[in-house]
Parts: C-alpha cells; structure tokens; sequence
C-alpha cells in the first residue's frame, strides 16, 4: 500500500476548523462565566450566546480506545468539538443545554471523573517516569494516580480556599512546572553517578559533560579520555547522565521522591513564585508510594486548615511564615532544606523578627 | 495476540476513582505487541524500582532534525518490541481544540503505525504519540503531513508553541492567543524542523496575567495579555456578589497587591494608576469588573528548568506590545533575541542564562530596548556598574 | 618629662564609672519615654524617677576647644556626664529638670543645634573622605555639612512620616551604613585605574590583587612581574587599588557621587532592606555639591509627599513600586540601575503585574 | 604660629546652620601646626577635587599590631606638618557615655601630642584621634593606658565592639547591651591587638530589634535582644493613644508584618504566638505595650559592606540564647566560629563571605547546630543537595 504524498514545514492546522460554530461566533466576545458545578461550567457572550464545559478528568496516558471513546462522546453531544485542557483534562464544548444531562449520565456511567472546575485540585501535570524516559528516579503516571485517587474528592465535589496545583517530575530535569507548583513531587538520586571510565570515550564528549554539572564536580581523566567526579561536590543532580550515558545514577534503594510547595505561576494577588522545598526525601515505593500520598495530604491538610480564602498555598506560607509551615505540618527540618546553591544568600534569614 | 504479561503491581493502580494510565495500557497491550512489551517493563520497573531506557540515539524523518524522541531499552531481549520505542511529536492546533473526526483518524494511523498509546499532551504540548519503531516514523509522518499535520520541535530548536484557550472561551483574554501562537508556529517552521539553536527555544502565549498556560514558568519566550485603560466596574453586579455573601473587603480589597481599591459597603472604586492588572479582582467578579482600553501584550523572557544555575522565571522585556496580525513588531524582536543568543550562547544555554551570564544591558541594548523600571523588581543594591564612553558623554 | 607606664591589653574602662547616678539607680528598670520636643525627651523608670536628654547635631569631626566646651556645659548641667550617639550627636543627660531650659538656653546661645529626636532627620553616618582617606571617590564630611544645611528644618523642627537615616561613604568601602540606608550617598569611579605597570612588582602582591577583583578584571602580567586589567570587565569599584596603591584610580573629571535609597536596619513592620541604586552619579562639586543636595531634596520631598505615616523611605518606595518611584521622582532610570552583579536575576521583574 | 591658609572653598562650609567641620579644623589649626596643615590640603582637594592621601604603611605602638591607621600624604613638601598623619583610634566606652573630666584630658593629651582634630566617633565606634606623626605615637599610648584607656582595633582583627545605649536609657532593651560590650571587648583583647584573622571581625549589640546601632547591616557578629513571653498590653494607655489622636487601626493594627494584632475601638488584642517581636507595635504605642517573659538575645552572622561579593545582612545563627554573664554560651561560641573561619578563610575573606562560599551546613555542624526553620526566610528552590552517609541511614 503506497504512502500518501508527505509534505514538510506545513505547520499544525488553522484552530478555527476546530472550533465549535458557538465559539466562532462569539470569539473574543465572551461576558462571564459561571461555574455551575464542580465539573459544568458556562460561558455567556456579549451577544447572550452561551458554551457549557464539562470537564473530565484523563491520566494523560491515553490508549486510541480511549480517545475514540471521547470522539464518540463527543459526537453524540458536542456536534464533534472537543478539547483539552493545558493540565491535560478532557473538556467536551457543549453548545445545547439540552445535551447536558444526557452527557454526564453517560460519562457517569462509563465511570469518567467529572470536576476540576473552580477552587480544586484539577489533574496533576507531569511527565514520563519509568514509563518512557531514561533519565527518571521514579515514575510519574504511578504518583499521579496514587495521589489523584487519594484527592478525588477535591476534583469531583470538596472546595478548598483556591485551586491547589500538583505537578510530578521523575527527574530534576523538570518537564512540569514543578518548580512552580501549589505542592510538586521530584524524583532525586542521592549517589553519585558510576563512573563508567571505559565507555566515556566512545559514548561521551568530555567538555560537554563537564559543563552540565552545576557544581563543578566533574573534571577530565585525561589518561582514559574520560572524567572523574569529586564525590564532595557531586548533589547527584544526574545532569551528567543526561549528556553522557555513561555516567548511569539511577539507583533502586537510594532514588525517591521530593516534595516541594508553595509555587504558583500566575500573578494575581502576589508575584509568580518557586516551589521551596518541603521534604527533601520520601522512598520510592510503588505501586502506590503511600508515604508520599500521605505527606502531602499532611501539608494539604495544614493548608485547608490554615489559609484564608483565596490563599495559594505560596500565599498562605509566605503570611505564616516558613517557621509556622514547618511546625503546622510537623515536618522536620533539615540541612537539606538551607539553600546552598547560586542563590543561597538570598534565602538567609536576615532580620531579627520571626516566630518561635 | 500480544503476549500477556502478568502485573500485580500495576494491577493495584487500577483501582480507585481516578482513570487508571495501567487501564489504558492494558487496553492497548490487548491488540498492540509494542503496548504488551510496554507494560511488561514497567511491571518490572515497579518491582526494582527503576527506569530501563537508554538514551536516545538520532532517529527522524528525512529532511528533519527533530519531532521525533529516540529511545532504546536496556532489556532489548527480554521485551524485543519496545527494543526501540520512539515518540512521535505531533504538532497540537492552537489551545488543543480537535474534532472527532480527526481524532479517529489519528487512532488509526496509530494503531496501525505505533504502540496504541499517547499523551494528551506532552507538557510542552505537543500531541505525543507515544513509542513505535525506526521504521514506521516515515509512514507516519507521511500519514499525519499529507492530512495537514506537522510534527513538533525537539533537540536545540524552536519548540512546539502553547498558548491558553483565551479568546475562544475566556472573557479574560486581551490577545488572540490562538491566532498568535498559529503564527509563531508557522512563521518559525524551519527553527522548529532544523535545530540550530545553542539549545531549546519555547513560546508560550496567556490572554492574561492568570497564566493558565504557566508561560511564567516554562516559556523562554512568554506572551502574557494585558490592557492599559480602566478596570470597569458594574456596580450592580458588585452589589450582587456583596449579596450572594460576597465579603469584598476582606476577599477582594484587602487581597489587591497595589491596594488600590476601596469599597464602603455600596461602591466598590479602583484607583486604576495604581493598579498593577494582577487580574485577582476581575477573577473573583466576573461579572463586574473588567479591563479596558487598549489591549496588548507583555512579553517576558528566560524561564526554565533548573539546569545548570537554578530554575528562573521569565522577567519582562516589552511591558505593553499591540499584539496584531501578522504580528512583526513580535517576530523581528524574537529574530533579533535569536541573533544575538546564536551568537554568544554556549552549547546547552538557555536564552534566560545568557542574559544572566552576560547581564541585561549588552540584550537589551542588541535588541534596541531601553531600559525602564519595568524591567526590574527593584533596582542594583550594590554600587559597582559599567559606564560606555557614551554614557560617560551624557550630561 | 618622662612619660607614665603604658599598660597593654586592658580594654576600656568599666562603662559604670560614665553614667550619671540617676542612671545607676534605674539602670534596665525605665518604663517609658516622652518626646518633649525635637530636641529634648525624657525617660521615666518603673521607681518614676526620671533623666531627660538634650540632643545636638555635632559634625563629628570636633576640634579640642569643641570638646572641650561639651564637658564645660556637661559639668555646668549635667553633673559632668555626657554621652554621644551612635549616629554622632551628642546627648546632655539631665537630672534635675531645672537645668533644662537654662541649658536650652546656653546652647542657644552657643549656636548649637538642637534636635534630631523622633520622626526626624537626624545627623548623617560618614566617613572620612578627602580629610583623611587615600580611598575617597569625593569628600565626606563637605557633603554632609551641605545636606544637614539643607534640611536642617527637618532636624530643629518639622517631622516625617518616620525617621529618615542618611549615610554618606566616600568610597564604596561603604565605611557607614549606606547599603541600608534611608537615602545615602557613595562616591564612586567611573574610569578604570592606571596601572603603574614599573611600581607594582615593588608595591603590591599579584594574587592578592587580582583575588580583590569582584568581576575578576585582573589577570597576571608575568613578564613584568605586574597585573593587567581588562577594560570591558572593570567597573572602577577600586578594591584593587585598597589592596595595590600602584593601581591609582581617583580622577578629578569623573569621579563623583551615587545615590541609594530605600535601605533600613531595624526590623519594625518589615525586614531590614539594602539600600538601592536612585542615581548613578552626580558630579562632584564642592563645597556645596548642589546637584547632590537638590537631587536628596527631591526624594526627600517625594517620599514626604507619598508616604504613609510610620512608613520608612524603602517601605513606601515598596508599597507603590520602583516604577512609581522613578515617576514621583522624575529620576531618569539608565542601564545602571539594572543589576548585574553577584544576585543580579533576583531583581529581575518576573511578574506581569506592575504599573505603567 | 601655624601656617595660615586660604580657604576660600571651604570657607563656604562655615555658612549655614549645621555646625561645620570647616570650623572645627579652623580652631585647631590656629593653635595646631598640623591641623593648619591639614586645613591647607583639604582646600587643594576641594579645589582640584581629588584626594592627596597615600596608602598607610604599617605603624604602630609596641606589642600591638593594630589601633593605628597610618596615613601618609603624596604632598609631604608642600604640607610637610601631615607628611605623616596617623589616626589613632582609642577604645571607646560602651554606649559612649563619658565624664567632663575624662574629655578634658583626653583634649590634653591630643593637644600636646596630635593635631587636635577628633572623630566622635568613628562609625565602628572607636574615639578617633584624627592625625598625628609617627613619633607621637608611643607618648600617646603611654598617656592613654596609663589612664586606663586601650587602642581598639584595626586591620585584620576583631574591632572595637559597640552597643546601643540600652538598659541605661532606654525602656526596650531585653539584653544589658553595655555590660555584654564590655565583657566581649574584655574577653578578647588578644585578638583586638594582634591581628591574626583572615580578615577583620565586628561585634554589634542592640538591646531589640529596633537595632539602634545598626547590628544587622555592619557586625560580622550582631547580637539583638528579644523576649519569648507575651507583649502585655495596658489597656488604658491604649485609649489614651487612641484619644490623643492614634489612628490604631492604621497605624498599629494594619502595619503589624504578622497581622496578629485587632482592636475594635476598645481593646486591642495580640496574638502572641503570631507576633514576630518586630517591636513597631511597642516603639510606637510604648506607654501601653511592653514585651515580657524571659529575655535574651538572637545571635546573626555576617554582615559587611560590598566587596568581594555584594553587600550582605547578618543572617540568624542561634534564635535564642540567655544572656547572663559572664556570657560564657556566646564566648564559646565565638571561638567555635573562628576556628571554621581561620582553619578555611582566605585573606581578606569576612566569615559571612566563607559562610556563604562553603554553605550553612558545613558551618553550622561545626559549631553544633542543628538546622532550624528561623535560619531561612525560606528553604531552598531547587531540589540539588547533598546527603552524607548519616542522613542516608536516618530513617
Ligand atoms: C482550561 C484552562 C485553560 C486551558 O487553556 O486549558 C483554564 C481555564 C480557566 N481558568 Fe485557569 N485554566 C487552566 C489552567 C490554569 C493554570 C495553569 C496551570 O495550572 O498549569 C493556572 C495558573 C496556576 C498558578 O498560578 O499556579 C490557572 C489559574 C487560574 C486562576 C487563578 C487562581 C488564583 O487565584 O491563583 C483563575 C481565576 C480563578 O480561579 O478565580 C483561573 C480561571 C480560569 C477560568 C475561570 C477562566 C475563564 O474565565 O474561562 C477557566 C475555568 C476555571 C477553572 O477550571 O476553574 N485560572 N489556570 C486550564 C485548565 C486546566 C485544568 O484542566 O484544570
Ligand atoms: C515528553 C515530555 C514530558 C512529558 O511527559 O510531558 C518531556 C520529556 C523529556 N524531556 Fe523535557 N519533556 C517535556 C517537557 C518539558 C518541560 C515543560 C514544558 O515544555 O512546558 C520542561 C521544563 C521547561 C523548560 O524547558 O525548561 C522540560 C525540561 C527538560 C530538560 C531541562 C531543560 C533545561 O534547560 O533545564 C531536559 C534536559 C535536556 O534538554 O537535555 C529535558 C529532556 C527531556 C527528554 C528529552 C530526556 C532526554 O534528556 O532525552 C525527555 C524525553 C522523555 C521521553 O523519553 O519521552 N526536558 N521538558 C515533555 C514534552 C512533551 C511535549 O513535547 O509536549
Ligand atoms: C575611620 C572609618 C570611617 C569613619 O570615618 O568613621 C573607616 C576608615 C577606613 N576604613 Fe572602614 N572605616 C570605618 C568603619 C567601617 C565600617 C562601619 C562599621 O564598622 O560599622 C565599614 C562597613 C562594615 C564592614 O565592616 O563591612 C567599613 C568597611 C571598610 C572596608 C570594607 C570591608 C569589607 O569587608 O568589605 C574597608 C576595606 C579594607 O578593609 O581594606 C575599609 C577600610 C578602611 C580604611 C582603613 C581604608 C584603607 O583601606 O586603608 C579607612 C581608613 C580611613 C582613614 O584614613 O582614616 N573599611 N569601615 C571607620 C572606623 C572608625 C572607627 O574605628 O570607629
Ligand atoms: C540615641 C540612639 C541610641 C544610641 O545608643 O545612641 C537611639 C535612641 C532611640 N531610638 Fe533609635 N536611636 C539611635 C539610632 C537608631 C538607629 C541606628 C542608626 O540610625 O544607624 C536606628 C535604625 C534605623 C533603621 O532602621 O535604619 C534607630 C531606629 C529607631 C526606631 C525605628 C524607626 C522605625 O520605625 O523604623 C525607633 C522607634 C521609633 O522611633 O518609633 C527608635 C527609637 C529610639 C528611642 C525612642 C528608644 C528609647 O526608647 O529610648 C530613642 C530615642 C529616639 C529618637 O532619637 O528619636 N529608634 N535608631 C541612636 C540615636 C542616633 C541619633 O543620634 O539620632
Ligand atoms: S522529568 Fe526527567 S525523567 Fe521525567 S520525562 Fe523529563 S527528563 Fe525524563
Ligand atoms: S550528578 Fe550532577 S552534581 Fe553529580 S557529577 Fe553529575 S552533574 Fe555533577
Ligand atoms: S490565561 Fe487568562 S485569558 Fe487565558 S484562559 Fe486563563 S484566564 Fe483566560
Ligand atoms: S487587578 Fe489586581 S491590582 Fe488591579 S485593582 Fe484588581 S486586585 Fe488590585
Ligand atoms: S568609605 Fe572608602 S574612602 Fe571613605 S573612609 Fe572608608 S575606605 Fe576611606
Ligand atoms: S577597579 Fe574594581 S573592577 Fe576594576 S580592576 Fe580594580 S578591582 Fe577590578
Ligand atoms: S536598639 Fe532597642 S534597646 Fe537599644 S536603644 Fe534602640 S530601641 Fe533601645
Ligand atoms: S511586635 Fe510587631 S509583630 Fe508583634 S504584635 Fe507588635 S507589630 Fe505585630
């Protein structure tokens, strides 16, 4: 069977043949919204004209059944628009009311999770874990689904005093936006990588690896064309491994997860923020990790008690105080947690007001 | 029929409320031996606790260096069809609308070319077409090209742009962050397909300071909307919230950054040259308030990752661009940006470092902007600055 | 005449022995303390006995006879005791109420002047200059006089939202507390130094000069046993100049005077602050440095104008923002106020919220 | 008779209110060869707007390596009376109280052997002898011991210590701040004569966080009085603020950083375990409000002017440590953190800059300290640290 003709540096296609004809005519026209439940919600145009969204929760992960269950879905309800969310929800565009009700029995009954609308947890952003990456400390589909099961009240029907954004990365690499999340999970190594001093010259390129470590923990092995790591300033970052496989750090009994909180990206109330690190390690132990789970309800737990309404949790530590964090959730606080790297001083505690 | 592995492990992550990513491998793993294989490796990554891929080596497309993510396991012959696994980088439409149509489409090429299995989406937004053969990436993307689909970036390139569902269903949006993303897209084809950048290069596009796209965060090059009139405000709706138990004192003045705002229990006053457009009061009053005047954009430059000095956030170049087809005041600063990173940047360097490695005057001044309070939370503490001949002219 | 015993390592004498009687009684036991005027308050202790104090502006650099005159007026009405401020004012300590106005009166009469308590500009924190420093970007005490002249309403009489401290550095040795000051004043360079090439291997030690260096500008010279110096990198601090006087940088055309605001100590409502770059330079113009003086006199009047009360400089400039800031002020803002040194990113603006 | 300059420039800085230092330098140089000399390079450097001052060698008195800045001047033919021109610096007493009768004979003596020029003070605190020549450095030594009085320190030493007035006269002070400057100038007189530091070590005490002597911004050591009781509040001050015209709300409730104050028009309410002892509450309202409970001291580390790396603040070491005499936790201290320091810094290295340059933990294990959350306005961003073999075994 012949291949059809390819054709290069066409781009994706124009987004207008795919939105709903409601959309395309109220596009840039909209009015409001209203959250109608945890999962509906409307959006109402200057000319009175109104979109429903019914948002459901997906892994991500997604087999061609699945997604051709959604096209069916979609068909049937939405005249075959459909969409995805920025965090990975599924979101079906309804333009007749009509068709609400119809559409959530139906997703009832298939045993969608439908929610993630308004202050909540919505899905947890993340990446590719055992599943598919080379370079993970610990999976990250696993994680979320502990971690969504855990909280699926505070996606389907719980409110909480804002949205609470998770994200996972299963490696220090980052490919979320953990390093600005509500409360985020990293996968870390904590040894440093094998040196192995044999394949470097075929596989690796000496200078580049050494300009990955943040540290300046790898020097050149002339002798062997290869490098040497100093052990005392290597924080097993695993960027080396990144550019030289041969410097493998992926370790089973030393490898875990770090919780980090209090990140947030957008810039309403106060500045965007980092994520600062909360617990420095919890093992990894699938195929639930059930300490991690319950770590950060620990700190959700303390957040939903704590902040005002509103409050991100970045908002609601920053008004307490990292001091009240560490003791509302009763987490011990270790050397981990003091900074030490390019920006260590700014982090110094530099005034003579805090609290026991 | 695929081989059957069995998962006790995995099989725990089928239960619970949340949809199950075992589930939908297993849905896979049913037809798809690339899928079977697949979840027999992870079963094992569960039990010792660790990843068997090995890094990429360069796979493609003829004609292209990127779209496509090698990758190789270490345990080639215990699991043969996963022995290569690639991922396929579609490039998503614009806030990832899709039809049914295409969707099924897709399920087929898929399901014919690959493992059955995808990421609605890939973090950077792409869709990921997750893991099939050397062989089977040119059909694939004749399939997806020849139907007017491309792939997305990968390695040192542009990548795959992302923006929020802004003017298609947002009341919030100050820019067509559809259109804009679509054109930088298609503009940029040839850094997207042919990566010639010291490293990675990423857009993301927000119709307002919410963020929804978490361009702050993770965008080399982040197009944030914004306006510069008043906040409007419907004083009827404002005493609808107070109604509906609303305490706009305590959630809405007292939460405004600039402490702009006064409210004594009948009209809410915003006092707009201090306001700094954080977009909370708009976000919790909908329906009273909302921005106006003229609409546009700021853009900021340089968030990542950690690697190698610490993650940064992007920090404002631009405060206020018009933001209108086709959009060249954006595109000739993102070219001149790109002149002069290829020219300094070292392999591995992130535009948001060179500028920190080689201070905000020499990109500023190379890309024609001048500088203004804007572009810093505050000014140098310490007194230990450059002077050019030219300045020291100045009077 | 022969001269007495000298005796080694004995410290200062007891404090004890300088504090008048009241003192000693109530020492740690006062209750509270009144401003009776601005130059004039009065501590009352738990047993209600009480001392007031009568501060006055001195130029700290006092002349025998000055001193002199301090002890004739302290024994005349302080039963000899006298303390001086850290900020260099001196203070009559009176016991016996009766001697206030008298004293008041003397001063007067003296033309000292009177003031500097409460919500005031008090006396200026500097250094040396051209008096007695080999460092010195420009002078001290001349720039001090000028300024105290300028606002001397602000010292004698009228009042701010809070405390306004002023410090004065003639080199960015910063001998004071200019990086957290209020509004502050550092003479800087503005041309690299000149290197004596034929003094240095004579004058200076090589590695110790170049490690002085903050941009690392200095390289060895071997063949001359001296030190280069990259012109694109130096940006004139002269630190290697304190450490190589063959490395001369003083210049009479370009040195001149910086100005920083916004700094703080204390811990009072928010943390203390540095002080930050206003302006980059001002000629010097001695005596009376006027573009100095009248640029002070402008954020002054700003700051007076916009804050709250309570607010110090730094924490209004806070509240409203740089960018306010720099409108209130009309001061031009230049490539030299956006930081590129050692914690450069962290001043970068990483929000889109801010003011037009 | 002295030399008689014109001083036409600085003749200019004898109008004006402020009483002049022109006029100070006028005084001793009519009596004072090396005052007038002094008077005569001033007015040259006004005029030509740069200063004549060579660096010092190295001068002293007997037995000590510090307490003397010599000063030389590159104009020595031309104002030959400051061709050498040594400060002296004289150990001041703590809080700078003193008596008529020592100020008379400290003028004595600097008349007989100086230039009669002072600083009081110079702003680390020492009673500055400003100028006198190399001969007369002996003779005034002698005078000044032999009364009871020492050199403070200079060069690469622990400095003159200094204090705020504290318990002596003022209502908020929870340390005796004079006494603790006394004790630690006392206890360490070797390392104030005989500089043996990698660099120079300052000593600052405040009796609270009000920090009238500047600790935190200039004392490689600050040392900052505090309480852990409650702040007891006398209601009827309270009104009487509020009747005398004290918007409490504004200018107490609302500017409290921990936001754990209320008033309702009647009583004013602190949460104490929320209060971080800033002391704005107190300082403005200090006939009602008084902090209680026991009393002591945090301790910080590090401050120092801009060069090498920036300027920085002291940072919080000990949170809380009592402060009774003989002091002996905080002397022991001390020489546990100059040993880190001496042991690993290098020349001209401040122990902040070490701190900084090595980290916090190594520092911290050194001297015994557990890690604790008051040590960090916030913990770290990004998640690279380092682990030692303990925290590996720790459960
Ligand atoms: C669908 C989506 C845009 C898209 O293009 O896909 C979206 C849609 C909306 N967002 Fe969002 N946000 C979306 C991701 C985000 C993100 C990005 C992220 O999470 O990575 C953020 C930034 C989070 C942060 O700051 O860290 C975000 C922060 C918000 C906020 C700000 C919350 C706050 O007060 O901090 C609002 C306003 C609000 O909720 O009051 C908001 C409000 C909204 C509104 C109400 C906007 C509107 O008028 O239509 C939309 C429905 C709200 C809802 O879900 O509660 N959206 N929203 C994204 C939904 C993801 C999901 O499936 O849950
Ligand atoms: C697939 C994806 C994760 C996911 O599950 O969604 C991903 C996967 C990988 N990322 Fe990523 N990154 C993905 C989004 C991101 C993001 C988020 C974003 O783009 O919004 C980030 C953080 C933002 C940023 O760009 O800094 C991110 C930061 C990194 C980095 C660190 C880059 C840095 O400058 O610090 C690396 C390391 C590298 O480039 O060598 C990396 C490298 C990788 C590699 C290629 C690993 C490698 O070194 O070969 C991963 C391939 C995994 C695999 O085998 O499938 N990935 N990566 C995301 C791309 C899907 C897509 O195209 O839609
Ligand atoms: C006299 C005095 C200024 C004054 O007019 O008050 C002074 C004068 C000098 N200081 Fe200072 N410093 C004086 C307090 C300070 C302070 C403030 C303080 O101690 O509270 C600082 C800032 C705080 C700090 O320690 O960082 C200060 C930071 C410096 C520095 C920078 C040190 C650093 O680590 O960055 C230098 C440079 C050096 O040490 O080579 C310095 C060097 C000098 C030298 C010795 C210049 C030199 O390199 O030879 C100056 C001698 C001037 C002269 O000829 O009389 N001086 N110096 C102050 C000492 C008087 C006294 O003993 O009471
Ligand atoms: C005399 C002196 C202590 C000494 O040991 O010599 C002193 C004495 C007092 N200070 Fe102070 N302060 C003295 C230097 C400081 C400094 C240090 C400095 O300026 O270098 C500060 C820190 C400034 C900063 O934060 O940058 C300082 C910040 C304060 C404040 C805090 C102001 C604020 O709200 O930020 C108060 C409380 C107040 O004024 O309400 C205060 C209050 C007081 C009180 C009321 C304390 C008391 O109850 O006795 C004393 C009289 C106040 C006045 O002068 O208005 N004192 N005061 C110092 C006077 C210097 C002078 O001659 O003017
Ligand atoms: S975070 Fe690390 S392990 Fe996970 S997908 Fe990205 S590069 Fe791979
Ligand atoms: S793991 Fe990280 S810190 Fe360690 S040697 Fe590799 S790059 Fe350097
Ligand atoms: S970023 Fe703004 S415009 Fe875009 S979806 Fe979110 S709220 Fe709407
Ligand atoms: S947009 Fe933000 S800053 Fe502006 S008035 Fe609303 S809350 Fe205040
Ligand atoms: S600030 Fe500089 S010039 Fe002034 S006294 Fe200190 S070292 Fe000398
Ligand atoms: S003046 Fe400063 S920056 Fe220039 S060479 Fe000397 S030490 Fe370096
Ligand atoms: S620091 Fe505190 S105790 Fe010392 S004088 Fe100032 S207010 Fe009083
Ligand atoms: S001392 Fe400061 S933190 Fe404590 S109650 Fe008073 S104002 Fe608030």
């Amino acid at each position: 069977m012949a291949l059809p003709q390819r054709r290069t540096d066409i781009g994706p296609p124009h987004y207008k043949d795919f939105l709903p004809p409601v959309i395309q005519k109220n596009y840039g026209d909209w009015k409001y919204h209203e959250i109608l439940n945890p999962g509906v919600m409307v959006h109402v145009s200057n000319k009175g004209e109104k979109i429903w969204t019914v948002r459901v929760a997906s892994p991500r992960l997604l087999s061609t059944d699945t997604i051709r269950e959604h096209a069916a879905l979609a068909e049937k309800y939405c005249g075959g628009y459909i969409r995805y969310t920025t965090r990975h929800n599924v979101e079906f565009l309804v333009s007749d009311e009509k068709n609400i009700e119809p559409l959530l029995k139906d997703l009832k009954d298939k045993k969608y999770m439908v929610g993630g609308i308004g202050p909540r947890i919505s899905n947890i952003v993340h990446t590719q874990g055992w599943v598919h990456c080379h370079s993970a400390a610990c999976d990250a589909s696993g994680l979320v689904k502990a971690l969504m099961d855990e909280f699926a009240d505070y996606f389907t029907t719980k409110s909480l005093p804002n949205k609470v954004r998770l994200a996972v990365a299963c490696c220090t690499n980052m490919c979320g936006a953990v390093h600005c999340s509500d409360i985020a999970l990293v996968g870390i190594h904590r040894k440093i990588p094998i040196v192995e001093t044999d394949k470097i010259k075929n596989m690796c390129e000496v200078p580049s690896t050494i300009a990955a470590c943040p540290t300046g923990a790898i020097s050149p092995d002339p002798a062997n064309k290869a490098v040497k790591i100093k052990e005392e300033k290597c924080m097993y970052c695993g960027n080396c491994f990144s550019v030289c496989p041969a410097l493998p750090i992926a370790d089973p009994v030393n490898d875990g997860v770090a919780i980090v909180v209090g990140g947030k990206v957008g810039s309403l109330r106060s500045d965007p923020k980092f994520s600062k690190l909360a617990i420095p390690y919890v093992p990894n132990n699938p195929p639930r990790w059930p300490e991690v789970t319950s770590a950060v309800k620990t700190i959700l737990e303390a957040y939903i008690a704590g902040a005002r309404k509103h409050e991100r949790v970045g908002e609601w530590v920053e008004r307490i105080g990292w001091e009240s964090f560490f003791k509302a959730t009763k987490l011990p606080f270790t050397f981990q947690h003091i900074d030490d790297f390019t920006i260590a001083r700014e982090t110094y505690r530099n005034s003579a007001a805090f609290k026991w | 029929m695929p081989k059957k592995y069995q998962t006790p492990l995995l099989d725990e992550l089928e239960k619970g409320p949340f949809p199950s990513f075992v589930t939908e491998i297993k849905k896979a793993a049913a037809k798809n031996d690339m899928a079977a294989d697949e979840l027999g490796l992870l079963e094992k990554s569960y039990k010792t606790k660790r990843g068997y891929w090995k890094h990429g080596g360069i796979v493609g497309v003829r004609g292209y260096g990127g779209g496509v993510i090698g990758r190789y396991s270490s345990l080639a012959e215990e699991f043969p069809n996963v022995a290569n696994f690639h991922t396929v980088r579609i490039n998503s439409t614009s806030a990832f609308f899709y039809t049914s149509k295409f969707l099924n489409e897709m399920c087929d090429i898929w399901d014919k070319y690959g493992s059955g299995l995808t990421n609605l989406h890939g973090s950077t937004g792409d869709l990921v077409l997750l893991g099939t053969n050397t062989e089977n990436l040119e059909p694939i993307f004749a399939e997806f090209s020849s139907r007017g689909w491309d792939l997305g970036g990968s390695g040192s390139a542009m990548r795959t742009p992302s923006c929020c569902v802004g003017p298609a269903r947002c009341e919030w949006s100050n820019i067509d962050t559809l259109e804009i993303n679509y054109a930088v897209t298609q503009e940029f084809q040839d850094e997207m397909h042919r990566p010639a950048f010291p490293y990675k290069f990423k857009f993301k596009t927000a119709g307002c300071a919410v963020d929804c796209i978490a361009s702050i965060a993770r965008a080399d090059c982040s197009i944030i909307g914004t306006w510069k009139g008043k906040i409007s405000v419907d004083q009827k709706e404002v005493a609808a919230y107070a109604k509906n138990g609303m305490n706009i004192t305590e959630e809405i003045v007292n939460m405004c950054p600039s402490q702009c705002m006064s409210y004594d229990g009948k009209e809410l006053k915003i006092d707009d040259a201090n306001c700094v457009r954080c977009m909370h009061c708009i976000a919790k009053m909908t329906k009273a308030l909302k921005g106006t005047g003229e609409k546009g954009a700021t853009i900021l430059i340089g968030s990542k990752a950690p690697f190698v000095i610490g993650a940064t956030l992007s920090h404002v170049i631009v405060p206020f661009m018009k933001m209108e087809a086709p959009y060249d005041e954006l595109k000739d600063l993102v070219r001149k940006m790109w002149e002069w990173w290829d020219e300094h940047g070292k392999n591995r360097e992130r535009i948001g470092e060179l500028i920190i490695r080689r201070g905000m005057r020499e990109f500023l001044e190379f890309i024609g902007i001048d500088p203004i309070p804007q572009h810093v939370k505050e000014p140098r503490r310490d007194p230990f600055y450059f002077w050019t001949e030219a300045d020291l002219q100045k009077k």
